[in-house]
């Protein structure tokens, strides 16, 4: 049963790395953070597969609610940045930068 | 009541400190006092502590055990006749700094005044921690709260001292990563954090390569923590541009606690077998001591601002006791663990006068100095009596400790660090001259004196609050000087183990 | 802990970090910042860290990104061309190559990952999951631990909090914001008057009472599972900062005010170091429990270890609950204390 | 040399990370960028410290009749006490170091090191 759970964590990694491509590529910013948020809801998943794995899915579920209450304040941060600056791509402000200096 | 003395030393200003910012919503008048308040009581603690350690055998220690878990499982607190020393020079330099500090601070923070006496105490706090405690681990954490405290303190200065607080506390971030990180490379081989049981173990792990890569990284750490010559880079800033009073307190007492926490780690967690017979890298070491008290006096010698003149005097005084401590000779240790008390004092004599000198003629440059003499003559005798000790001139402290440095040098066949000190010792006579030049005959060299614009000058002396500190710590050098061989026999001689 | 996990994990954690250091974009390195510290939480419960993790998670998904995102809010996000610097970088690759040099030498030393009978095991931590259940009756051995017996560590832990955030506080806030704080002290401000979408508002109003709920769960059920003080107050001062985003600053100040902020913080240690000093009166070592037993007889010195805990990871999270809010608002509002984020 | 590479990899990846830090700290000109290199330098350490305590075949160090009072059966509680120390002095530190990159760009309007070095001339 064990060796069940650790296919399946593995599996979750696996699917993980795949949004970590459009995270580490992701041409706009909005591209990286729903990659993360996806992260972040595999990571909740994760941790209580983890939990079974420990036999300890009782303590472990404080964290994955702990972790699922918290990840999408960053998320509200950064859509507020956007709300102010209206900007998604800076790529034109620091290439004006690069041909002026 | 009477075997809690080594906890109230650390607890005075740490209520105080915590209090303070809820007091001053109230009544701000009554800050500085309770400041004192409990500076006062913390050195009544120290007090009793060392009449207790003196009633004691020699090489014995006080432990005190916090939460009452015995040692390896709870966290220790020792006193022993080293630290003891480093307490006193700690809790003297904070009481009189604070008594000095009243009208600078008023002036230069205003509003901030409140939160700057709690942040203050907590500093003194984090030192005296970080020199009673018997756990590595928590040593790094008193060290953070007493680096933090820092950064606060520094950045309320004027002008570029916000970036050098940046430096600094990227600087400071990596010195404290790295100490840690040794930490970690004894404890993977020991399981221990409690440093008496880490002298214990370590002999059976003295050809291991991760108990040297611990030890490495540890004197690393304290290294930029010390501001030792290579990575001096953050200090002169930050203690020049930082506000009078928190100079005063950090200049003589930061570097100092890192050097005593490197001779405690070589001293009492590795043994001398360990750093001076096992490990053969004490030339090297002396050979960059004697470069950073060369490099630190000509940068001395070239500043126009007097305190930054000081803080690369601070920079090499660092280079004499590194460079003592490694020499390997019983002397070259005493030499290094006395200069870490007698520097203490002399820093804060020099840059309390500079405080009271900033105080009343508003700038620090070394033009602005003409007349000085006979404007403010107690603030300048004091001035020189620092001066002359950081020179190495007779009846002060200066002279001894540099004594037993170069009879350490002396003895251990390193030339070099003798020549370093004595170049250093002329370059800071030269320092020293020049300004009783400007100060006392009022002119640049090629410049004819002006006696009309000196005979206006009148006599306006700093308040008594800040010239009788300053006069005192004057009193303490030249007190020092005399009773070296008390002091030797007394403590430093039982600290160090023959060799 | 389980291998498989580790090693996909901490490759992703690898790159991640190399990524964020490399893209040119600001706003975009924070953010894939905050997918590390997602990353680096599940290293730790994978290797049956159970506290660390939870920490990590409330301080890095919760806290540190969005203090990153304020500080960029506020300053610039564009990262200037900089030219080749030829010397810096030879230098500070040589530094980084000898340390890197340095620490791999010394890991063919270390006992292998994961070895039971490594010293690190079996000399101190092993008398702590031995005795602590008889000595504090507290199953969870990292509560007690780090509530007793090396409790004076965790005092100036929460010491780090109260001064980092009286620095920050002290040296944002402008003059004139003071005296303008000051006059504003618990001023009627009607909740109704806000600019912020009807969704956000709505969801973070039904959000906040069940966080603030969960948080005080987790402060006072540390004793028996993951959590405790640090972790409830880090999950109490994110239900604010939520709030605080969903409206802005000047309203949650008024049921929450600065004066009370910097109060509450220092009351947190005080809580703490004053339970330490009642032992001390009380005859006992500092923080040393058990002396409270004589002030409350009909609990024997196990049971007054076991309590006084209680209250000390309430400081705890007084303290940590006001500074996270203090730094987040300090940050977020550039010392303005207005609208924030 | 699978096995070696299972029993040691965590340190490898501590001293990578502690690389990637330092260099950041170091090399990088952007102040945030900084910033970012300091904490992932505290991670390095943070997470050699927890490989240390790691065990196999154990469980979380929450004592349960299930698992025995054997101490070989847990992890190690106290690297992970120590480790949580760290943390918050980690984000402590952080805060004080982005407020003093927000103080700096306000006096002088960049976050560039190099800029900002040439303002003081």
């Amino acid at each position: 049963m064990v060796n069940f759970f650790i296919f399946v964590g593995i599996i979750i990694l696996i699917l993980m790395m795949v949004v970590f491509y459009r995270v580490l590529k992701g041409p706009t910013v909005m591209d990286r953070l729903l990659g993360v948020n996806v992260i972040g809801t595999k990571a909740t998943v994760l941790l209580v597969v983890m939990g079974v794995i420990f036999e300890r899915v009782d303590m472990f579920v404080d964290i994955a609610i702990g972790y699922g209450l918290l990840n999408f304040i960053a998320s509200i941060g950064a859509a507020k940045y956007f709300q102010h600056h209206k900007v998604l791509q800076p790529r034109s402000q620091w290439e004006e930068d690069l041909t002026k200096s | 009541m009477a075997d809690q003395f080594l906890v109230l030393i650390v607890l005075f200003p740490l209520f105080v400190g915590l209090l303070i910012p809820i007091i001053a919503y109230f009544n701000k008048s009554v800050v500085w006092p309770l400041a004192i308040l409990s500076l006062i009581g913390s050195f009544w603690a120290v007090f009793n502590t060392a009449t207790q350690l003196l009633k004691l055998d020699p090489s014995s220690s006080i432990s005190y055990y916090l939460g009452n878990w015995m040692a390896p499982f709870g966290i220790e607190y020792v006193v022993d006749r080293f630290n003891i020393m480093v307490l006193f020079a700690i809790i003297c330099v904070s009481l009189l700094t604070t008594i000095f500090a009243k009208q600078v601070i008023e002036k230069e923070l205003g509003d901030n005044a409140a939160n700057f006496y709690s942040l203050f105490l907590l500093f003194i706090t984090g030192l005296l921690g970080i020199t009673i405690t018997g756990d590595a681990f928590n040593l790094y954490v008193l060290l953070e709260i007493a680096s933090l405290t820092s950064y606060g303190l520094i950045a309320l200065g004027r002008g570029r001292a916000l970036v050098a607080t940046f430096n600094y506390l990227i600087m400071g971030s990596m010195g404290a990563c790295f100490y840690l990180l040794g930490v970690g490379y004894l404890f993977i081989k020991t399981g221990t954090l409690n440093m008496d049981q880490l002298y214990d173990v370590l002999p059976l792990l003295f050809d291991s390569k991760a108990v040297l890569v611990g030890f490495v990284f540890i004197i690393l750490g304290m290294w930029v923590k010390m501001a030792f010559f290579p990575l001096h880079s953050w200090l002169p800033n930050a203690y020049s541009l930082a506000p009078t009073a928190a100079a005063c307190l950090m200049a003589p007492l930061m570097t100092k606690v890192s050097v005593y926490v490197m001779i405690r780690f070589m001293l009492n967690v590795f043994s001398t077998e360990y750093v001076y017979s096992v490990l053969t890298i004490n030339n090297i070491i002396v050979i960059m001591s004697s470069i950073a008290i060369i490099a630190g006096s000509i940068y001395a010698l070239s500043q126009k601002n007097l305190k930054k003149m000081l803080t690369f005097i601070i920079v090499a005084e660092i280079g004499y006791m590194v460079g003592g401590v490694w020499t390997g000779h019983v002397d070259g240790i005493r030499g290094a663990i006395y200069h870490i008390t007698a520097d203490a004092f002399m820093t804060l004599c020099l840059f309390m006068a500079v405080g009271c000198i900033v105080y009343r003629v508003g700038n620090d440059k070394l033009e602005s100095l003409k007349g000085i003499f006979k404007k403010m003559p107690i603030t300048m005798i004091c001035f020189l009596v620092g001066g002359f000790s950081v020179i190495g001139i007779p009846p002060t402290c200066g002279f001894f400790s540099k004594w037993y440095l170069i009879s350490g040098a002396f003895n251990s066949g390193a030339w070099y660090f003798i020549i370093a000190l004595i170049i250093s010792s002329l370059i800071n006579a030269v320092l020293f001259f020049r300004i009783i030049e400007i100060g006392f005959f009022g002119a640049m060299s090629n410049e004819k004196p002006d006696y009309k614009s000196l005979q206006s000058i009148k006599f306006n002396e700093v308040p008594i609050n800040m010239w009788l500190p300053l006069v005192i710590v004057s009193m303490i050098l030249i007190i020092l000087g005399i009773y070296t061989n008390e002091i030797m026999t007394n403590f430093i001689l039982n600290i160090v183990p023959m060799m | 802990m389980i291998w498989q996990f580790d090693i996909l994990l901490l490759t992703l954690v690898v790159v991640c970090g190399f990524v964020s250091l490399w893209i040119k974009d600001l706003m975009g390195a924070v953010i894939v910042f905050g997918a590390y510290s997602f990353l680096m939480c599940l290293v730790w419960t994978g290797m049956g860290a159970v506290d660390v993790a939870f920490t990590e998670a409330a301080v890095g998904a919760g806290v540190s990104t969005i203090f990153f995102i304020a500080t960029v809010f506020h300053t610039s996000r564009t990262i200037r061309y900089n030219k080749w610097d030829l010397s810096t970088k030879f230098f500070s690759s040589i530094i980084c190559i000898l340390m890197g040099f340095f620490l791999m030498v010394a890991i063919g030393d270390f006992p292998a990952w994961g070895d039971a009978l490594s010293p690190v095991n079996n000399n101190v931590a092993k008398y702590y999951l031995e005795n602590s259940m008889e000595e504090t009756k507290v199953p969870n051995v990292v509560t007690s631990v780090l509530a007793d017996y090396r409790a004076f560590d965790t005092m100036f832990e929460t010491g780090v909090v109260f001064v980092a955030s009286l620095v920050i506080f002290t040296l944002l806030l402008q003059s004139d914001g003071r005296k303008k704080l000051m006059k504003s002290a618990f001023q009627k401000v009607s909740f109704l008057n806000v600019s912020e979408s009807l969704i956000i508002r709505k969801a973070c109003g039904l959000m906040v009472p069940f966080m603030q709920l969960f948080a005080l769960y987790v402060v006072v059920h540390g004793h028996y599972s993951p959590g405790g003080g640090f972790q409830g107050g880090v999950i109490l001062g994110a239900s604010l900062i939520l709030l605080s985003m969903a409206y802005d600053i000047k309203k949650v100040f008024a049921r929450f005010h600065m004066k009370f902020m910097i109060k509450s913080l220092a009351v947190g240690v005080l809580i703490f170091a004053g339970i330490g000093l009642i032992c001390l009166i009380l005859g006992g070592n500092f923080l040393d429990y058990s002396a409270l037993s004589k002030l409350f007889p009909s609990m024997g010195s196990i049971k007054s270890r076991y309590n006084a805990m209680l209250w000390v990871e309430v400081g705890v999270a007084l303290t940590v609950m006001s500074g996270m809010f203090a730094i987040y608002t300090s940050l977020s509002s550039n010392g303005k204390f207005e609208e924030g984020l | 040399m699978f096995e070696y590479l299972i029993t040691n990899y965590n340190y490898m990846v501590v001293v990578f990370l502690m690389m990637m830090g330092l260099w950041a700290m170091i090399a990088k000109k952007n102040l945030v960028k900084k910033c970012i290199g300091l904490v992932i330098f505290q991670t390095g350490i943070i997470l050699f410290y927890i490989s240390m305590g790691a065990k196999n075949n154990s469980t979380i160090p929450i004592i349960d009749p299930k698992y025995g009072e054997a101490a070989i059966n847990y992890a190690n509680p106290l690297t992970q006490i120590l480790m949580l120390t760290a943390i918050v002095v980690g984000v402590a530190t952080l805060g004080v170091g982005l407020m003093l990159v927000q103080r700096i760009y306000k006096e002088y309007g960049s976050i560039n090191e190099d800029r900002i070095l040439e303002k003081f001339k």
